[in-house]
């Protein structure tokens, strides 16, 4: 498996999903836009903005410190590394050997942390509204997530994603009714993590019912770029996860071109799709009150322990 | 020759007590009779280290025909006695003048305080050596009347009340003992041995032949009557009037060894009763009274108001401790308890020393008005402190040593729910006596205070009692561990090492 | 041996010259250097000499016989030992450095030369509790070892609250030295000897019944020490109120100890073997190691006293290390040896990490509060910009201990949650599905342990100062930062090499060794041989540092050379943003409160001051949030005051009439008479 | 001979509880120390009574002295010490348990104590037989009256015959032991006496009263 090629379709995994995470936004957004009976942006309107972004001055306040300046560089790094262990179009990647699934979730909470202290840091009272929101909903979800992994990891034989898809490719779901909830349970786990409705709407800027937003609002110029990029590839990677773990039709098994273009088309066939879903989800639910949402990922995790339980009965 | 060599070893030990109360009669003077009490002090000091080493190689030391009889146990009381005697001594001159000073006392109570201290410690030595266990009830007996005499030196409400409680009650104790001796003397004549037969030699050697019966009734009262004098729960109650209301060296020598002469009596008929029947049963009727007397004792420090009551309680605790060391038997057991009567003699002096200077300093001797010792008196502070910690058994002080292997005889020798029990009391009381200790030491003074000693004869026997608890911690010399292993085999193989 | 026993020695002799010359130093900056030498010597010693010991993996062993009739005086460092006295050596040297520079502050309040003596033997004991060999010795340092710290406890003792943390420790430690104790008692029933030899030799032959009391007693003696819940109430308490620097070694290093006794006992004389009988100690371990954890985290998350946070933080991470040793033990008792070594490495690896992070952030906290003068959080704020270098490093600490890639911390619980996820290779469903639904408190505590590191580091050093305590100070000796750097290079270290750690605890514990280099991943194969998870970290480093050249390059690029303005916060337009604008720790931490609040029952406490008699003209109102402490109030505190209703009991025994006196003497007599004449039944 | 001897042991015996009994029923002062010099009289009979069964001459010295010390100067010891005190005590008036109660109570305690010592083996020596319980109910007697009684007074009394119980149980057991002990005892006994007057003194003086229920100051609820 270590040969040249492999690490090239690795990297162009990489590659593909950093260049595409804007897109499924765009598609995302767009969908959105459409089910309001709006025309809506282009879908390729993300780029522009990050191109628009990336040209201009920032301002910075004063009252930050190194760390609301690190904070965007760090977060892209590590979606960006997080980016290297997700088999896409491919079962596998030469990178699984080198973190997996748990480390993917780590570099998550990496980002997260600096978001955190970031908002943190400007002194203003959003950025502390949205940073102490922030600290419950990842706290409980965290747990979610490691519950479902859980299922995961132990109905597919590992949390290397790399075996993981590989057993999913080849079995169906069929044998292992637990897959089911842990879907369940990590589709809603991949809404609060990613930041959309019911948990959060990407949308406003109204300080009732804004987390991620606040956090970020006071960045400008590069590092807002920066932020929304990240953000847009964490939302592609638990995409690419949610539809490779549990609907690895096509995906690719061999380093064959033709095989590699058919998994590269029926993947992103699947996470446009995806994303469409999320986007209709979206549009017809209301974002829940901040108390509820712990209600909610309770949900995640009482369905992920009922996979638990199916596993090993 | 050798005969001679013992009567005048023994004669030596005795002398310097008649000759100090003798002397003190005479002169009258303040300074001097403290000088001559010190030195007839550690006149017996020498003396004694001079016969524990006599003991230490020849086991066993008779003198003035069968009249004294002087063995590796005996050798034990009259080193702690000889040990304490002396630091008292050296500790009552900085006291008794502080207290002169200050018009506590007058000439009158001086003369008489050194007068009583001798004889006191006269009564004390007889008590190990005595063969004859008539005179060594008639001694005890004595060592309560000259106690009494001393506790009352001040005339206080208090004192006077403390004195009658002690007077009547040890007494009431100690007619209870005269008759379990004289049971054991029946049973011996019984046993068709009238030849010295109120003589513990001569008990021992006939004791298989004695009444079982009679053994177990005799033995109740002498664990009734001695118990009363050493201080176990139920019969404790005197302990913590007397021992707060004397003067502070007095009460140093009530805790730190009087107890353990009274205790003596207690292991000497427990030897001659498991000769005769068995160790069970007086083994039994030991560790009830221990277990009671450790719960009361850890119960009771809780609430204690004044400092000297709340150490009179801590003696309950050890006289237990030295009780259940004894009752849990083996190897263990007995040379813990050994151990714990030296240890106690030790650390209960310190402990009165310091609680004394603390309240001269601080004119008070209620705990809620003495906060923050280590600062006024930082040396004293130390002292208090590690004497409190040896106390309630803390490692790696001398105490913890005799409690480890008593509790472990417990647990070797079955009796888990007896010594559960007493783990937990020795926690509780390890809590509640720190809490007040530490509240004590530590903190700020309620009022502004002059920081100072009480003068370096105060500190001195301090700091030597505190040696001795720091280094036994860790080790014993091997004389003492040899004496103390020749006691340990009396006790348990039947009254010979 | 003659060259490890030199270093041993003379690592000892240092410290005792160190004591001394504590007690014999005045007050000048210059002996204040000179006194931490010794300790920072002797510190250096110890790493050379355990990982001496480790590397050649020959234990050292030495009996001085007969200062006591029975006890001999025996010391053996063997890997297990060695591995701890490392972590004690490794954070005494970063400690002792940086006391150089904190102990000024306790120079101008009296004299360092207490703290000085009580420090180095505080790291003496430690080192010899670790290193004996004989229950009687391992007793006496233990309590040494509890008694110093509980002098450097209340080593201010002007404040009466400290004397009463200081007593809640003494007496919650004593508790646990008589657990102990008895543990070692059983042990000295069956084998007659207090050498732990005999224990190692003898324990196998144990009934199950004793080796099971013998461990029960151990876990309940130990965990104590290491601040398990429900028996941690001292450690938030004691640990706060020592000098920092003191905290740093009892909770970096101290309630490790409790762990290493609890390892010593369990595998070496509770006679604990590859069988399922014994697989319930394992889950009592991971139910109370859970327990620790999340409520640990949970009061760390609402604390505002930024040492106390801390000390909240050690409950929940030895909760982490329990359920690793736990689950080792699991599945140790069924034969699955390999996980047994995977859970045990994690457990282990946790435990060095949290002593290098820990240490680092006690250190940390004691810098803030020698310059700022307040523990409390509320007051602090905007400390990053005067004291860089601490901020910085308090940050590194704040990412490893909250388990983040690719600090130490992440690597320990990506160990666990690994061992975790094994447990499917149990053959017993109940306890694959317990040992599931035990991962659902562990994950939940990494998650609120991000969050509360996100608050403490944030409310201490981000945003506006909050008051007059955090403004105008100045950033802390250099003797400080380095003490503090090295331990935060070694937190750096063991993320980004695990190799080190792993290899270390395999070595040092006798382990099958996993990676065999640097680079290698680490492994783990699932059932049909193929890799269940890989971890490389020095790769992920790679990518992580070349991701960021690249995007910098790259956003360059595309963006050309953009100007940046300072401006001030975005105030809605409305100006005059200041620091009473801001969330406060309270409020930030408010959501928790909210959603755990059947576990907090929080509530608020009001104080009215009214003029006069008139309730509704109010002069000040003041009201505070204050959380339920359910451990103290629901557990604790009936205890003690039933204890005190029975004292109250037992004093009324001591009338003060001499006539009750008598009649208990009179009672016990006719009732032992009665006894002897009913049981002879004549 | 034997059943007559016995007699004469029996009817002493019962002569002398009489007396002790005769302690229990009064109230005043006066009337404890007559009473006190009765039995000790009484106590001296008994002792020679021993003496004349078993022969050994030692035993009339103790009786001899027994008479002088018991029933001459320690009564007179007393009622000095009572005359020179300054308060008026004269009449125990509240016992804990009344005085027909206590008489009551006195029987059972001789009942007891004769149920206690059943199993002793008396290798059919008589006196040991006859008297052995009889000194116990008097130790039984006097510790009882020791915690019925409120009076310092009426404590010294309870001692009191305490003591003349162990005199007869160490005569009756040992026939007599050494006299060298047995004139320790006597020395104690006197001291103690002696100290216990000076005791009652200070406490009459610091108290003004001689009830030991002002003596409550040392307790600890």
């Amino acid at each position: 498996m270590y040969n040249i090629a492999t690490l090239v379709v690795g990297l162009i995994q990489v590659l593909v999903m950093l260049a595409l995470a804007p897109l499924l936004t765009g598609i995302i957004r767009k969908t959105k836009a459409r089910t309001q009976k709006r025309i809506g942006a282009s879908i390729l309107q993300p780029y522009y903005d990050l191109l628009k972004l990336v040209q201009k001055d920032e301002v910075v306040s004063d009252q930050t410190s190194w760390i609301f300046r690190a904070c965007p560089w760090v977060n892209f790094a590590a979606m960006a590394t997080a980016a290297f262990f997700i088999p896409v179009f491919l079962v596998y990647t030469p990178f699984g050997l080198v973190g997996d699934l748990l480390l993917v979730i780590g570099l998550f909470a990496l980002g997260r942390f600096f978001t955190m202290l970031a908002g943190l840091d400007v002194a203003s009272s959003f950025g502390g509204l949205g940073s102490s929101r922030e600290m419950m909903i990842s706290a409980l979800l965290e747990p979610a997530l490691f519950l479902s992994i859980f299922v995961v990891a132990i109905t597919y034989g590992g949390t290397n994603l790399s075996t993981t898809i590989e057993a999913s490719s080849i079995s169906s779901f069929l044998p292992h009714p637990q897959i089911i909830f842990a879907a369940i349970g990590l589709f809603i786990i991949i809404l609060g993590e990613t930041g959309r409705l019911p948990f959060d709407n990407p949308a406003t800027h109204l300080e009732l019912t804004m987390v991620h937003e606040t956090m970020i609002l006071e960045y400008s110029g590069k590092s807002l770029a920066l932020m929304e990029w990240s953000q847009s590839i964490k939302q592609i990677i638990l995409f690419t996860l949610m539809v490779n773990i549990f609907v690895p039709w096509g995906i690719s098994s061999s380093i064959l071109l033709p095989s590699l273009a058919v998994g590269f088309f029926m993947f992103a066939g699947k996470i446009s799709l995806f994303g469409i879903f999320v986007a209709f989800l979206e549009s017809s639910v209301a974002k829940w009150r901040l108390f509820r949402i712990p209600d909610l990922i309770a949900i995640a995790i009482a369905t992920s322990m009922i996979g638990i339980v199916l596993c090993y009965l | 020759m050798d005969n001679l060599l013992s009567d005048l070893t023994i004669l030596f030990l005795l002398l310097p007590p008649i000759a100090g109360a003798g002397l003190v009669t005479v002169l009258k003077k303040k300074r001097t009779i403290g000088i001559i009490t010190i030195c007839a002090a550690s006149l017996i000091l020498i003396q004694v280290l001079f016969v524990v080493s006599k003991i230490v190689s020849e086991k066993t030391i008779t003198a003035f025909g069968n009249a004294f009889y002087v063995d590796s146990l005996s050798a034990v009381i009259l080193l702690s006695v000889s040990v304490v005697g002396f630091v008292a001594a050296l500790y009552s001159k900085n006291y008794m003048g502080r207290q002169y000073d200050n018009g506590t006392v007058d000439d009158k109570h001086i003369v008489r305080y050194y007068q009583g201290f001798n004889v006191f410690l006269l009564t004390m030595l007889v008590v190990p050596i005595a063969n004859n266990l008539g005179i060594m009830w008639v001694t005890v007996e004595a060592t309560t009347l000259v106690s009494v005499l001393l506790i009352m030196l001040y005339f206080k409400e208090n004192a006077i009340e403390a004195a009658w409680k002690y007077l009547i009650i040890a007494t009431v104790g100690l007619s209870f003992a005269l008759i379990g001796t004289v049971f054991f003397y029946y049973a011996n004549i019984n046993a068709n041995n009238s030849e010295d037969a109120m003589n513990w030699t001569g008990m021992v050697h006939n004791a298989k032949h004695f009444d079982p019966n009679l053994v177990k009734i005799a033995f109740v009262f002498i664990l009734v009557g001695f118990g009363t004098k050493a201080g176990l729960a139920p019969m404790h109650t005197w302990l913590p009037d007397a021992h707060s209301e004397a003067p502070t060296p007095v009460s140093a020598v009530l805790s730190g060894v009087l107890l353990n002469c009274a205790f003596y009596g207690i292991i000497r008929f427990h030897i001659i009763s498991s000769v005769s029947i068995g160790p069970e049963f007086s083994n039994q009727l030991l560790v009830i009274l221990a277990v009671v007397s450790i719960g009361i004792a850890a119960a009771s420090i809780y609430f204690q108001k004044d400092m000297k009551r709340m150490l009179a309680y801590s003696s309950v605790e050890h006289m237990g401790l030295i009780s259940l060391g004894i009752g849990f038997g083996g190897l263990f057991g007995i040379y813990g308890a050994i151990l714990q009567i030296v240890n106690h003699a030790v650390a209960k002096p310190l402990m009165f020393f310091a609680s004394g200077s603390v309240s001269q300093k601080y004119e008070a001797k209620a705990m809620s008005k003495i906060k923050g010792i280590i600062r006024v008196m930082p040396v004293t502070g130390i002292l208090f402190l590690i004497g409190g910690l040896a106390l309630v058994g803390m490692p790696p002080f001398n105490v913890f040593l005799s409690e480890f292997m008593i509790l472990s005889s417990g647990f070797k020798s079955g009796q888990f729910i007896a010594t559960l029990l007493v783990i937990l009391f020795l926690v509780v009381t390890f809590a509640v006596f720190l809490r007040h200790l530490i509240k004590m030491i530590f903190g700020n003074p309620l009022s502004e205070m002059k920081k100072g000693e009480m003068g370096k004869l105060a500190i001195i026997p301090m700091v030597i009692l505190c040696s001795i608890v720091v280094i036994f911690g860790i080790f014993i010399p091997a004389q003492l561990q040899t004496l103390i292993q020749n006691a340990s085999t009396i006790i348990s193989g039947g009254g010979f090492a | 041996m003659t060259d490890s026993f030199t270093l041993f020695q003379a690592a000892i002799l240092l410290y005792v010259a160190g004591a001394i010359l504590g007690l014999l130093s005045r007050n000048t900056s210059l002996t204040r250097t000179i006194t931490f030498l010794p300790p920072t010597v002797a510190s250096v010693l110890l790493v050379i000499f355990s990982s001496s010991i480790i590397i050649s993996g020959k234990s050292f062993q030495f009996v001085a016989p007969g200062t006591l009739s029975f006890f001999n005086f025996e010391i053996l460092v063997d890997g297990i030992s060695a591995f701890f006295i490392l972590i004690i050596g490794i954070v005494s040297f970063a400690v002792s450095l940086y006391s150089i520079g904190y102990s000024k502050e306790y120079e101008i309040k009296k004299r360092t030369s207490a703290l000085v003596f009580l420090f180095n033997i505080f790291i003496l004991s430690m080192v010899l509790v670790v290193a004996s060999n004989n229950a009687f010795f391992f007793l006496v340092f233990w309590e040494l070892m509890s008694l110093t710290s509980f002098f450097l406890v209340i080593y201010d003792h002007d404040k009466e609250e400290n004397l009463k943390s200081g007593m809640t420790y003494l007496v919650m430690t004593h508790l646990g030295t008589t657990f102990i104790f008895a543990s070692f008692l059983l042990g000295y029933i069956q084998t007659g000897s207090f050498s732990f030899d005999s224990f190692r030799h003898g324990s196998a032959g144990f009934p199950l019944l004793v080796k099971n009391l013998v461990f029960v007693f151990a876990f309940i003696g130990f965990g104590t020490k290491a601040g398990m819940v429900p028996l941690h109430v001292w450690l938030p308490k004691a640990h706060p109120s020592a000098p920092s620097n003191v905290s740093a070694l009892m909770s970096a290093v101290m309630i490790k100890i409790g762990i290493y006794g609890m390892i010593r006992t369990i595998f070496d004389f509770s006679g604990f073997g590859a069988s399922p009988d014994f697989a319930w100690w394992g889950m009592l371990l991971i139910v109370f190691g859970s327990a620790s954890a999340i409520v640990g985290v949970l009061y760390a998350v609402v604390e505002r006293d930024i040492k106390r946070a801390l000390a909240f933080s050690s409950i929940e991470n030895i909760g982490i290390i329990l359920v690793g040793l736990g689950l080792s033990i699991v599945f140790t008792s069924f034969q699955l040896t390999a996980f047994a070594v995977l859970a045990l490495v994690a457990s282990m690896y946790h435990a060095i990490n949290h002593a290098f992070f820990k240490g680092l952030l006690f250190m940390g906290a004691g810098s803030v509060v020698s310059v700022t003068h307040t523990k409390n959080i509320e007051h602090l704020g905007g400390l990053v910009k005067q004291m860089p270098w601490t901020s910085l490093l308090f940050l590194i600490g704040a990412i490893s201990i909250s388990g983040l890639p690719p600090f130490n911390g992440f690597i320990s619980e990506w160990f666990t949650m690994q061992s975790l996820l094994s447990s499917y290779h149990i053959p017993s469903t109940i306890l694959q599905i317990s040992i599931a639904f035990a991962s659902l408190p562990f994950a939940l505590t990494i998650g609120i342990a991000a969050a509360t590191f996100v608050k403490l580091f944030a409310m201490t050093f981000l945003s506006k100062a909050r008051s007059k305590h955090a403004i105008n100070i100045k950033e802390v000796s250099r003797s400080m930062i380095l003490g503090m750097s090295i331990l935060a290079a070694a937190c750096v270290l063991f993320g980004v090499v695990p190799y080190l750690g792993t290899s270390l605890i395999s070595t040092a514990f006798h382990l099958s060794s996993q990676p065999s280099s640097p680079f290698d991943s680490i492994s783990i194969q699932n059932n049909s041989g193929k890799s269940f998870a890989n971890l490389s970290m020095p790769v992920v480093v790679i990518i992580i540092s070349s991701v960021s050249v690249a995007i910098f390059g790259f956003i360059r690029v595309l963006g050309g050379d953009t100007k940046k303005t300072t401006y001030g916060t975005w105030d809605c337009g409305f100006g005059g943003l200041n620091e009473r604008m801001e969330y406060t720790p309270t409020s930030l931490s408010q959501p928790m409160r909210a959603v755990f609040k059947v576990f907090f029952k929080p509530h608020n406490q009001t104080e009215k001051e009214s003029f006069g008699e008139n309730p509704y003209l109010l002069k000040s109102i003041k009201i505070e949030t204050v959380i339920k402490n359910i451990f103290e109030e629901t557990f604790y505190a009936p205890i003690i005051s039933s204890f005190v209703f029975f004292f109250d009991k037992v004093r009324r025994l001591q009338t003060g009439k001499i006539n009750a006196y008598l009649l208990y003497i009179m009672i016990t007599l006719v009732l032992l008479l009665l006894f002897v004449r009913l049981s002879n039944n004549v | 001979m034997e059943t007559m001897q016995f007699d004469i042991l029996t009817i002493s015996g019962a002569i002398l509880l009489i007396a002790t009994f005769g302690i229990v029923a009064t109230r005043g002062f006066m009337d404890w120390l007559n009473a006190y010099r009765y039995q000790s009289i009484v106590l001296s009979g008994v002792t020679a009574i021993i003496g004349y069964v078993t022969g050994i001459w030692e035993i009339y010295i103790a009786a001899g002295l027994t008479l002088v010390i018991k029933s001459i100067i320690i009564p007179k010891v007393l009622t000095y010490v009572t005359r020179k005190l300054e308060i008026e005590f004269k009449l125990e008036t509240n016992p804990y348990v009344s005085i027909r109660a206590s008489v009551i109570i006195s029987a059972l305690l001789v009942a007891l104590s004769y149920f206690l010592i059943q199993q002793i083996p008396f290798k059919s020596d008589q006196i040991v037989n006859v008297y052995l319980p009889v000194s116990m109910a008097q130790f039984f007697i006097g510790l009882f009256v020791l915690v019925n009684r409120r009076t310092v007074l009426s404590q010294v009394v309870g001692l009191l015959i305490i003591e003349n119980g162990l005199f007869l149980f160490a005569m009756a057991l040992t026939h007599g032991v050494s006299l060298l002990i047995e004139v320790g005892i006597f020395v104690d006994i006197l001291v103690g006496i002696l100290i216990s007057s000076i005791l009652l003194f200070r406490i009459s003086r610091t108290f003004d009263s001689l009830d030991v229920g002002k003596l409550e100051n040392l307790r600890d609820d």
